[in-house]
């Protein structure tokens, strides 16, 4: 036989709760109770409002660049849900605040990293979540280590990292795949396909049929889900967490979605994209979806929706409040996080930070460096009091 | 003559040297018809298509290894970077390959490459957006390493760079991209790469700089009293140490400022060369007014951090009363 | 349809001239004519011997590391055949000697390069080559770029990259076949799957079935042969570059051979692999198979054999007397050849190299930078004479 | 006691870390049967096993990432990277990440990982396998940057560097892995990260140096007649400023080498600490010896390149003559 066929497969797209609000009852049975249903629409409902919020605190100057989530909350929910809150890694880029809030994270903290505060990447105890990462599929590889020491510790533990189209093009996400793939760790790598990065449509990032299909080059469990149906959301990736805490096998998910903001607050969507194609995806929004499957379910009205509305103003209020209140950081707080214990030169640097031009004067020094350390703070980091948000 | 920003004065030059050359290409994340994060490349996929200005997947290490190839082919790639942050995982294509290849292969091969990136703080933008990494690519030989402070000489540079047979790297200051504008002449010149720049002569004291921080240093001059020579050194490598010396065998007293950190910052190499050729000179210590050792904070500190004319103002007091 | 397949591919496996001397006739029909395959046969024979020279000019101090290319020359010599010679890049890592031999690089060069003399790169006008890439992974994207280069001008030229089993793991790697993939790039891809990344098995860089089912990812033409067969590498290859020529499209090739030498000459492979393996691939040498399909052929014999084996020996021994005669390099190649106009830090450098601790007396320039400009060589590199190899 | 090699030095570091903790780690190309290219991790994988000691595919910036995470997780990883030259592609890791992430987070996660790295040239090696990149890594806050020079320092700092919470670059001058012997105490101890070492006490000039060229300034010193006191700075972030200034300030000349190229190499940053602390005492400008403005060449001329002792004994002489 000279040319045979050493290897064969396939990708199959799921989905369970279509644009027209057909369900898909075999494949939707039992998954997410009606209870918990409305909660994960109450959940999207508020992390929309958070997101109109942000935009109008950023336009009216009280916050840096902000990526809306808008359209995206159904995959990032949906995989949330699926996963062990406290227990479960949760890596993100930047599009997940709504996947991270269901895992514990107080809203605030978001704001306040888009306020230009790493104070709000001070994970509380107890929550098993990254940073929002901006440098784009760089996180993917920190899952892996996540994961890697939840099975090397034996811990029912596995890890869940997001990442766009975009990141998909990245050499740290091959290396992330492939590693969890050879290694075989415990990782769900959930690609947030939302069309576009910044004005760059997706085939530029993977001309092949599906991103999903990523994931065959690595012999990976792979499958692409329509994103904007929570449904299929929770079903994919429960099976992928299933899989990983059961043999330690990762997945890679591509799950179909549309950005439907514009990139960041800086970004202007208008010049590069067509008003039909966000026309379109405007009919898919994952919140129309979800409260139209309630509505059907006699589990939804117009006075339920209402109250949500006010209690996520509220909510969100409260969370800008929150941010906007925080004392602004100090200025020593750059050299006081940066290592366990502050070197020397950090710390002359920090006790003169205000009286010279470098915080280093060497007219000040002739009396000796040990002098100098003399005036300086003596308390090591651990010691020092830690404004939490 | 055109009244121009920073940003649009690249823009022509990139445009002329399109017109004039066709082996010029950009290529990048969005530096299609979204015309670049910062618009430097706006108008030029519409003018000369998405054949010679081409938007490539997300990948940095990427775009930087194509481009040295389009460069050994002897194209003349103007690949662009989103922000310094995301140079980093090409550290490794700029410094083992577009740095080394004339030297490995003895000329055989060469790197006509000139890769655009966004530098520096001040425009409170999120973590990694606000670095100054040059002094990394200045410390590997093999690569030129550009930074402009104004309209003019940004247009001359590129110019320049765009033309020049090595790999470069022109760092712009995106602080100053629409800060003013300048006279900038419509026609094409060249500024040389690796000549510096006396922005204000003067005799008691050198401020030396380059990048964003000048515009600091000129008000902090403005507000002292003293004969302050003000050296903008617009190409970081190679160094114009002749100016350098020139201007502290004068004084005697020099101050440098950079936004990236002390700690093996390229202040530490001009105060170095500066005592080496001025040693008899030197009437005080050279004063490094930089970046903390620490991470550039997210940006609710970064004036904190960033070299603002106060703590220059300073720094030359006190080199004043050594 | 809850769940829809919306993508299948399979990858093949091509083999023409198999271990036993089963020769696929359809497949191999016209593919290779006897005189060429005599004269392929011939290099392969001439490039073993230069391995087992090198070997030795290692051991006795002559020079440094060396990497052996026994065993996998089918592969490269397959591919170089099937490649314009003069007209396609080739984009070699360190282990296709025999293919940039026969795009025509003098055997010199390469001895050269190992004996730590950088004129082994300085490649020949007229030969589109890059110089032996030792960073793993990294060449890729540079035949990407050359490639490129070539479709912009509308040239007829292709770029062809070698790269082993272990640099699919990395990330340049992947970037490499994503651009080409997205953008239609004429690039071949031929990865020499041999088994092993100096100690670690295939197996950790992939788990997957197959390494060419990473082209899979980018929905790429990809496609698994017997490296050891030099007819199934010159149809795959051949096929790989009339795609990429018509239609700019990239084709990602396994070659699956075995590295019968150690890693280089500073490894010892008896430390982490099977004598047995080693014997088994030791059966399915590419130089036996050939030499028997020819001597089955008779177009071989051993009277033709001690000739060629006398050619070999005295075509490796000029080789290296002409790599050893040429004049030790001089220290001021190192500034010369760095930038295209020496920068005035490096011609101080330069003219002080022997008088000064650091080529740069501070001392001696009191007269002024100008000064020492003078007492510096005038010329610019272009004018300086060139040694070339 | 027992007589060892700097291998065997850092081999019995590593055992003696990961008896003792199983946190620890060890991750890598070659790392597991193989024992590593340079036998450093020789005999782990049979005492350990391969859950300990772990060959991972062939990509450093994954090394690097993963082991970020399991840092982040509590482990405390001890990455191989191959040599110097490889790891260009983690620098986008290392300084984006792991010097980063408590800073980032506020303390919240931290990188307790110790990536150790096979560095610098004399070994006729081929190219990349004979640079000196650390002062890339000494630039970028957030690291510290570990050098020894003798299989004593090498144990002690290396069990240091594995139980400090930070990241940790940990550079093995390879020229020296069996160049020499020395009595290392069996048991475990720590030399401190960030102190210094007097190797020979003088009063006239003071030479400072850091891995493998601490030895060709012993040689170097041994055949000048003045009463030269040599450094070895052994950790070169956080640098020992105090040993330095001390030192000048009752030398008052001074003499720095390093491998690596001498612009905005860590040289630089030396001279400029000691001109800052040290202005009215210095009576030479201080010389710096380094590899040349150049990319490393090919082995041919490597020793062109380095910095030896005959070159070390002519700057000795120049700033004596000063
Ligand atoms: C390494 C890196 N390169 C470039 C950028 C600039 N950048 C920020 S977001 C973005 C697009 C990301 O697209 P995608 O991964 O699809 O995520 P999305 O924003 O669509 O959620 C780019 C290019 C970055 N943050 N990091
Ligand atoms: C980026 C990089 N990392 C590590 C090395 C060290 N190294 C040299 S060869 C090699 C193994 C390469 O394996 P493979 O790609 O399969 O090629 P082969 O040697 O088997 O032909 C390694 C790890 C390197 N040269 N470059
Ligand atoms: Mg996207
Ligand atoms: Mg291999």
């Amino acid at each position: 036989m000279p040319r045979r066929t050493v290897y064969e497969a396939k990708v199959e797209f799921v989905q369970i709760l279509d644009e027209d609000g057909g369900f898909d009852a075999k494949l939707g049975k039992g998954l997410i109770s009606d209870e918990e249903v409305v909660a994960l629409y109450e959940h999207m409902v508020t992390c929309r409002e958070l997101d109109e919020i942000a935009f109008k605190l950023q336009r009216s100057g009280r916050m840096g660049t902000f990526p809306q989530n808008k359209g995206q909350e159904a995959a990032a929910i949906g995989a949330a849900h699926a996963l062990t809150k406290g227990t479960d890694w949760l890596v993100p880029c930047y599009r997940e605040n709504a996947a991270l809030f269901m895992h514990g994270l107080p809203m605030h903290y978001i704001l306040l990293h888009w306020m230009g505060d790493e104070r709000g990447n001070q994970i509380p105890d107890g929550l098993y979540m990254t940073p929002q990462a901006i440098p784009i599929g760089t996180q993917m590889l920190h899952a892996v280590g996540l994961a890697w020491a939840a099975k090397y510790r034996g811990e029912d533990r596995i890890a869940c990292t997001f990442f766009g189209d975009g990141a998909t093009s990245e050499g740290d996400c091959h290396e992330a795949l492939n590693f969890a793939a050879n290694l075989d760790l415990p990782v769900v790598f959930v690609c947030q396909n939302n069309g576009w990065a910044i004005s760059v449509p997706a085939k530029i990032q993977c001309s092949a049929p599906t991103i999903a299909q990523r994931g065959l080059a690595y012999g990976m469990e792979c499958v692409q889900c329509d994103g904007n149906d929570i449904f299929a959301m929770v079903k994919v990736v429960r099976d992928a967490a299933e899989l990983a805490r059961r043999s330690h096998r990762p997945t890679f998910i591509e799950a179909v979605t549309y950005r439907l903001g514009d990139h960041t607050t800086a970004d202007d969507a208008r010049r590069y994209r067509d008003s039909a194609e966000v026309e379109m995806w405007k009919k898919r929004d994952p919140l129309i979806r979800l409260r139209k499957y309630l509505v059907d379910r006699n589990q939804w009205d117009d006075e339920k929706e209402r109250s949500l509305q006010a209690d996520a103003k509220e909510q969100v209020a409260a969370a800008v409040k929150r941010a906007e209140e925080i004392a602004a950081p100090s200025t020593t707080d750059m050299f006081d996080f940066l290592y366990a214990q502050l070197p020397d030169q950090l710390r002359i640097q920090r006790a003169t930070l205000r009286t010279a031009s470098l915080g280093q004067d060497p007219t000040q020094l002739e009396g000796g460096i040990e002098a100098s350390r003399q005036q300086d703070i003596e308390e090591t980091v651990s010691e020092r009091p830690v404004t939490k948000p | 003559m055109a009244n121009l920003t920073l940003v649009q004065a690249i823009n022509l030059a990139l445009i002329q040297e399109m017109e004039k050359d066709d082996r010029v290409i950009v290529l990048g994340e969005d530096v299609g018809i979204n015309g670049g994060v910062f618009r430097v490349t706006e108008g030029l996929h519409k003018r000369f298509g998405p054949k010679r200005v081409v938007d490539t997947p997300l990948a940095e290490s990427g775009i930087i290894g194509a481009s040295i190839g389009l460069a050994m082919a002897g194209l003349r790639p103007v690949p662009e970077i989103q922000f310094e942050g995301f140079l980093a995982p090409a550290y490794d294509q700029l410094c083992t390959h577009a740095a080394r290849m004339r030297a490995r292969t003895r000329g055989a091969l060469t790197v006509p490459m000139t890769v655009r990136v966004p530098v520096g703080g001040g425009i409170h933008a999120p973590e990694l957006h606000s670095d100054s990494p040059a002094a990394f690519y200045v410390h590997q030989p093999g690569l030129k390493v550009v930074v402009p402070a104004t309209p003019y000489d940004a247009k001359g540079l590129l110019i320049s760079a765009i033309r020049d047979p090595d790999p470069i790297l022109f760092f712009e200051p995106k602080r100053l991209y629409r800060a003013f504008r300048q006279e900038v002449p419509e026609d094409e010149y060249t500024v040389p790469i690796g000549k510096a720049r006396v922005v204000i002569p003067g005799d008691e004291i050198t401020v030396i700089s380059w990048g964003a921080p000048v515009v600091q240093c000129v008000t902090a001059i403005e507000q002292s009293d003293q004969s302050i020579e003000l050296i903008d050194l617009r190409t970081i490598y190679p160094l114009d140490t002749e100016a350098i010396v020139n201007s502290v065998r004068k004084t005697g007293r020099a101050v440098i400022v950079h936004e990236a950190p002390k700690t093996a910052g390229l202040g530490a190499e001009v105060a170095s060369r500066i005592m080496e050729h001025c040693f008899l000179y030197l009437e005080a210590p050279i004063q490094r007014v930089t970046g903390f050792d620490t991470v550039m904070p997210y940006y609710k500190l970064e004036l904190e951090y960033l070299p603002e004319a106060e703590r220059i103002r300073k720094a030359i007091q006190e080199v004043a009363a050594y």
